[in-house]
């Protein structure tokens, strides 16, 4: 279990990466490595060339400015875990990174490389949907903007274009008093979910002035439950209203038939869960 | 896996069929063709190259096509091995069907992976599977009903 | 017990070489090197079952690095394929498997070809251009297909998939059955598993042609074993075959095969009169190494109205794979698993038949506790059902039933068990006050009333721990299961223990040399352990089946009788005494005065350098060697009781431990830092086995969750603490006293798993039988059951 | 690396050794005889591998060789230098916290970042902390009580 034989350059600007990344035929970019140099170890993937931008300066920041969190390229999970400024500007990510791996992958692997990869079990896609993040993506050719919410389209699959990078993820700092929503099941610590809901509410005078929630990693990417928004907005939350939103969750998800759960085991999940953690964010007390 | 999709194309039935016949054809709607040679009676030669996600793996394989019913349905069963990586089969039954706007294509796909691709999970092949078909039959489609003739003949 | 503890038995010492592994100063395989080392990758079968047309090597051998592309057909020139039908098991019939497929390959992962290069990196890109063409034959991979009428040959040399069928007990059992008060009946279906060491097996073999040695380091239990293997294989004499286990980092009885990848490699090394080195690596040893535990079963039990056991009737399928294990067979898991059922019960009329099925995936072979953890996991579960039935507790339903030692007059239980010894009333006694057993059922009927499922399980368990020549021999296997120690006092009054042992990291040697010490009051850092070389130690086993101490700490102690008594008669001669007036208290001779002045250090350089010195002119042989394998019994058993408490969501299906107790008789505790670690490293298997251990396999034989992101082997978060006690019966076929513990954890473990779900699915109606119980396996039962209704 | 070599810190020490494609684990093994640091699954999650990179802890199968390239590297060899690794060996030998030995460095590494980043770990703590490190030998619990223990001899000499 050996990589192939790659190029490896290390970039030391960003114009220099983009530009390498237009110039070749099979480039890919090494942030975090943490996705990456398991899939060269495994030859699932043999690029001619490594782009490693981790000493390129400055794209290691996390910034608040004008009610937006911004995160670089660069931003490992466990430097935005440590963030204090993070965690209150976006409590859904403080609630979500602990279940991101382990430790030691957490020091390496960055937030926006996992964005980027798009796998459909991991959290920090989800969350970046359910808090409709904006993706800036960089090519040679310049920078293009793109919503979280329309950048999955599947397994895996992206609106980045081969030759463009993501620079930064911008994340609109969550309004005061507004509450996480997170839950997943896997079957360790750490490991990657077979299911899971993040999202965050927010209550206005006691009625639920915004609701965004996102059922992830049973189906082929980050599924944003608008419908269910639709029910919660207005309402005042009780145990009645997340019992029906956590129904409602359940008719909503698709979830993808597998050789460990069918559909409808699945749907019974995503039911209890989303109960469970809409009365946490309505902090409802334990049935 | 097993799946199955169908596709209208904007041609009559025997133009539909013909077309899948055509070497060229198989060139330009097998994704991540790098490189086709042979002809519809002896099979083909291809070597593909896919990716899904983080498998990117390439294939030296054969297409052949059996139980051919002309102007009706056809089976095109394509086979690569990939080295050490293992290897992908699949086996596509094309249904044709006349229909109001043309020819209603029906595909159904039973595909078959091994050795090592299949180790590391069937999340990720399902999806191989799909995408290989999906794209071709939408290429397909786009080749016969687009404006852009078919290259008469590529080099091989 | 106060002279024990002087005597070095029972203290629980820090492991002899500890430091050197906390420091990162093992050396396994993979950090040997030699001059002009070559690297092998080998090509595998993409298909479950396929016939080899050709292979296509030009490419592969363009790559820079790359030295040979070696076929089966070449390595069939110099190296015969494994025979593996031991001649003392009618009806077993397994297929010769040579080192590289030769034309029929039968299950996916085999090794076809290697790839031989400067490095391993060179290696695999040679691989990845080496192709292969292939017939692809039919594979039949689950053990109902494989049993159908009509299936498909698993390989063409047989015409049906049957490669054992055996029967312990009555022929017929129907009496006990008829006018039972109860009669409970289950199915029973078990995962697939594999041992995943955490260093995967790897091997550096070494054919020197100036010497015409063959010198091979291997990962592995058994090196003795091994050098008769490759000797055999390959045509040389064992006295030119040297076979060294350095540091081995897990073994669990999947390092205790030949495997035929290593066959291979060493076989290139012959070939080509290079040093090689193979390396397993994960995505191989998940499906190259021996698997396990793959097996149905359905299982009748009939009690009485007072809840006596008045029989057993059981049908035990196991799933084999393409081969069988070389050169101990496959059939060991199922033979146990049925032979075992009911074993720490006295049981009216028993039956257990047992069959096992060729399928197109890996070999399945030894696996910690091999096949009586499924035993235990039946019987216990069907103890379980029988309770509920006749409206008893389940521990006193236990209870009723354990059997304390043999009936008068027999040798053996209806299966054929020699089960002596046992002390269940009392790991009970104790399981139940440890674990607060009423406090825990008030508990559970408090909550169930609230909708909240917690289950409380128990698995009693009596484990065949020593096994010794009394079993391999009759079955025809050249398998040494004798443990041997060579005891020499050197010059310096330092002593050397060369054992037949060998240790995987359970602290066998420590407590050896913890034992040697005691036996001459001195500190065990006096005694120098040599392991694992078959040039330095003496013939014998090697560490499988709970043996180390029971075994090889026998021969030890045997070794250190003779060695003192030789020495002592010599002081007794120097100090005109009885020998028997004299002891050793810190190395020191202690005589009827007191202090003898005379030590270890003295006499050893009396004997070694002034012979002339002692009073006789002679004196006693400075190398003693003792070999032990129970004469009277063919193991040693022990014995045990394990209790979980758990809950389940019934929402998720997830299953959640809350706390786990055991209670274990391993007779004598040399050092019980050692095994109690030894017991919980055993749960957290059995743990992995219960809840979510399987290899996944298509219908069409590829294995589908090959990595360990997919196959989940347990980790610290999940784990409970886990709470061990002792009772300690110490086992009269040996002076020493001890039991094996190795594999007492795994035994159990799964076990107590599955009845403490039983117990807290019992509100909902319905029962998990297919393991390892996954939230979608708890689900499927739970929502079936909520669907009867 | 105009030269295509190799040049960062190990254990102190300056290392240039020749540009290689592999991970850095097979670096530290291969080329610099460094065999502590342990491969057990080469796509990271095991952590029998994890070794420290400029100060954090790191898998070294996840880390290519050629990255560490003016990187500081420290590994298990060097672990007992410092306070808190040495009193985690003393911790792991004395509780038995291992048997065969082969996750010990790697969850050695990991343990010493816990601690110095959390004084006093509860046990649910250390098992989280723990939690990409797999042992198949043992039950994990000695392991847990052996980082605790250390933990506890580090506040005790704290002030020394």
């Amino acid at each position: 279990m050996k990589s192939p034989d790659f190029s490896y350059v290390r970039a030391t600007s960003l114009d220099e990466a983009l530009a390498m990344l237009a110039d070749s035929e099979d480039a890919v970019i090494l942030a975090g490595g943490q996705s990456l140099v398991a899939a060269l170890n495994l030859r699932l993937q043999a690029p001619e060339l490594v782009i490693d931008i981790n000493h390129i300066p400055g794209l290691d920041r996390i910034e608040l400015a004008e009610g937006k969190l911004r995160i670089g390229p660069l931003v490992r999970h466990a430097q935005l875990m440590a963030s204090a400024e993070a965690a209150r500007a976006l409590p859904l990510i403080a609630q979500a990174l602990p279940h991101v791996a382990h430790p030691a992958i957490r020091n390496r692997g960055t937030t926006c490389g996992s964005l980027a990869y798009g796998d459909p079990a991991a959290e920090m896609p989800a969350c970046a949907v359910a808090l409709d993040a904006t993706l800036v993506l960089a090519s040679r050719d310049g920078t293009r903007e793109v919503p979280a919410r329309d950048f999955y389209d599947g397994l895996y699959e992206t609106r980045r274009a081969p030759h463009e990078m993501l620079i930064e993820a911008r994340f609109p700092a969550a309004p005061e008093g507004a509450r996480a929503m997170f839950a997943e099941l896997a079957v360790r610590r750490g490991d990657f979910a077979s299911l899971g809901l993040a999202g965050q509410l927010h209550l206005d005078a006691g009625a639920i002035a915004a609701f965004d929630l996102v059922a992830f990693a049973s189906e082929p990417a980050p599924h944003l439950l608008t419908g269910v928004a639709e029910l919660a907005l207005g309402q005042r939350p009780d145990a009645r209203l997340a019992a029906d939103l956590a129904q409602a969750v359940a008719e909503a998800v698709d979830p993808l038939e597998s050789p460990l759960a069918t559909p409808a085991m699945r749907r019974r999940q995503y039911r209890a869960l989303a109960e469970r953690c809409l009365r946490d964010a309505m902090e409802l007390a334990d049935a | 896996m097993e799946m199955q999709d169908s596709r209208i194309i904007a041609a009559p039935r025997e133009t539909v069929f013909e077309g899948i016949l055509k070497p060229e054809m198989l060139r330009a709607c097998i994704p991540g063709a790098e490189d086709v040679t042979g002809s519809a009676e002896d099979g083909f030669e291809a070597v593909v190259v896919q990716k899904v996600g983080p498998v990117k793996a390439r294939f030296k394989g054969a297409v052949t096509i059996e139980d051919v019913l002309p102007g009706t349905s056809l089976r095109l069963v394509g086979e690569g091995k990939g080295g050490a990586a293992g290897f992908a089969r699949g086996a596509a039954t094309v249904t044709l069907a006349d229909h109001p706007e043309g020819t209603e294509l029906t595909y159904a796909v039973d595909a078959k992976v091994g050795g090592k691709i299949a180790q590391l999970g069937s999340r990720i092949i399902d999806g191989f599977a799909r995408k290989m078909a999906d794209q071709f039959f939408e290429r397909f489609k786009t080749e016969l009903e687009g404006a852009r003739p078919v290259a008469p003949s590529l080099e091989d | 017990m106060t002279e024990l503890a002087n005597s070095g038995i029972g203290a629980p010492l820090p492991r002899e070489g500890a430091r050197r592994l906390a420091e990162g100063r093992g050396r396994y395989v993979d950090d040997i090197t030699l001059p002009g080392l070559l690297h092998i990758a080998f090509v595998r079968a993409p298909f479950a079952h396929g016939r080899l047309l050709g292979i296509e090597t030009d490419d592969a051998l363009e790559v820079p690095g790359v030295v040979a592309v070696i076929d089966g057909r070449r390595l069939a020139e110099i190296c015969a394929p494994f025979d593996t039908n031991p001649p003392g098991v009618p009806g077993h019939a397994s297929a010769p498997q040579p080192p590289l497929v030769v034309d029929e390959s039968c299950f996916q992962g085999e090794a076809v070809a290697a790839v031989v290069a400067e490095s391993r990196a060179a290696a695999e890109d040679g691989a990845e251009l080496v192709f292969l063409d292939w017939d692809e034959l039919p594979a039949v991979c689950s053990i109902e297909d494989a049993q159908a009428e009509d299936a498909a040959p698993v390989h063409t040399r047989f015409s049906d998939n049957l490669s054992l069928r055996h029967r312990f007990g009555a022929e017929d059992v129907s009496e006990a059955f008829h006018g039972a008060a109860h009669v409970v009946e289950a199915d029973f279906s078990f995962g697939r598993q594999t041992g995943v060491t955490l260093e995967p097996r790897g091997i550096v073999a070494h054919w020197d042609p100036r010497t015409e040695e063959l010198e091979v380091w291997q990962s592995h239990q058994v090196p003795w074993q091994m050098r008769e293997v490759y000797a055999r294989q390959l045509g040389l004499s064992p006295q030119s075959v040297r076979v060294t286990a350095p540091d081995v980092g897990g073994a669990f009885g999947l390092k205790l095969h030949a495997y035929a990848d290593e066959l291979a490699a060493v076989a290139v090394s012959r070939l080509l009169g290079r040093p090689v080195k193979y390396i397993v690596d994960r995505l191989e040893s998940f499906t190259a190494d021996a698997h396990a535990r793959e097996a149905r079963a359905s299982c009748r039990m009939a009690v009485d109205a007072e809840g006596h056991i008045l029989g057993i009737d059981a049908v035990v399928d196991a799933g084999f794979g393409a081969y069988a294990m070389h050169p101990r067979g496959s059939f060991g898991e199922a033979m146990q698993a049925a032979q075992m059922i009911g074993a720490p019960y006295r049981v009216g009329a028993f039956r257990a038949e047992v069959r096992g099925w060729r399928q197109n995936k890996a070999p399945s072979g030894a696996y910690r506790g091999v096949g009586q953890p499924i035993a235990c996991a039946i019987t216990e579960e069907m103890i379980d059902l029988a309770s509920r039935a006749a409206d008893i507790d389940p521990a006193e339903m236990r209870r009723i039933n354990y059997r304390r030692t043999l009936d008068e007059g027999t040798r053996a239980t209806q299966a054929g068990l020699v089960v002596e010894e046992l002390s269940l009333d009392a790991c009970l006694d104790k399981l139940l006050e440890a674990m607060d057993y009423t406090a825990l059922r008030s508990e559970q009927a408090a909550l169930r009333a609230k909708g909240i499922y917690r289950g409380i399980g128990l698995a009693s368990f009596v484990e065949l721990t020593g096994v010794g020549a009394g079993l391999y021999g009759p079955l025809g296997l050249t398998v040494a299961a004798n443990e041997a120690c060579r005891l020499t006092l050197q010059p310096d009054g330092s002593l050397t223990c060369a054992t037949s042992v060998t240790d995987q990291g359970q602290g066998t040697l420590s407590a050896i040399a913890q034992l040697i010490a005691g036996e001459f009051g001195i500190a065990p850092e006096g005694v120098r352990m040599v392991a694992g070389d078959t040039g330095r130690t003496p013939y014998g086993g090697g560490a499988w089946a709970s043996r180390g101490m029971a075994l090889g700490g026998e021969a030890a102690k045997r070794a250190c009788a003779r060695l003192r008594d030789g020495l002592l008669e010599l002081a007794a001669g120097i100090l005109q005494c009885e020998p028997e007036a004299l002891r050793f208290e810190q190395g020191e001779i202690i005589g009827p005065k007191g202090a003898s002045g005379l030590d270890l250090a003295e006499l050893a350089a009396l004997c070694h350098y002034r012979p002339y010195d002692s009073p006789t002119g002679q004196v006693p042989p400075m190398t003693v060697e003792e070999s032990f394998v129970p004469a009277a019994l063919p193991y040693i058993a022990s014995n045990g009781v394990h209790a979980v408490h758990l809950e389940v969501d019934p929402e998720l299906g997830t299953v959640d431990l809350l706390g786990y107790w055991v209670v274990d008789d391993c007779g004598t505790v040399v050092n019980p830092l050692l095994v109690d670690e030894q017991l919980r490293g055993g749960i957290v298997q059995g743990i992995g086995a219960a809840l979510y251990e399987e290899c996944l396999y298509s219908e069409d034989g590829q294995f589908t969750n090959g990595t360990l992101a997919d196959y989940v082997v347990p980790m610290a978060g999940e784990m409970p603490d886990i709470f061990v006690e002792h009772v300690s019966t110490p086992t009269r076929a040996t002076g020493l006293g001890a039991r094996g513990v190795g594999e007492a954890g795994t035994v159990g473990g799964l076990g107590a798993v599955r009845t403490a779900l039983g117990d807290a699915l019992v509100p909902t109606g319905a029962r998990v039988s297919q393991q390892p119980f996954t939230p979608g396996r708890v689900l499927a039962a739970i929502m079936a059951a909520e669907d009867a209704e | 690396m105009p030269d295509d070599l190799i040049r960062f810190t190990l254990n102190g020490r300056r290392i240039a050794v020749p540009s290689t494609r592999g991970h850095l684990g097979d670096l530290l093994r291969h080329e610099l005889g460094e065999t502590g640091t342990h491969i057990g699954c080469e796509h990271g999650v095991c952590g029998a591998c994890n070794v420290v990179m400029d100060g954090r802890v790191t898998r070294s199968c996840l880390t290519l060789a050629v990255q560490v390239d003016g990187a500081e590297i420290e590994t298990i060899e060097h672990a007992g230098n410092d306070r808190c690794g040495a009193a985690l060996q003393d911790a792991f030998v004395a509780r038995n916290a291992f048997q065969c030995g082969y996750c010990t460095p790697g969850m050695i590494m990991t343990a010493r970042e816990l601690l110095s980043e959390n004084a006093a770990p509860g046990r649910a703590e250390i098992r989280d902390a723990i939690s990409g490190n797999l042992c198949r030998c043992t039950g994990y619990q000695a392991i847990v009580e052996a980082i605790s223990d250390a933990a506890e001899a580090l506040r005790e000499t704290a002030d020394d």
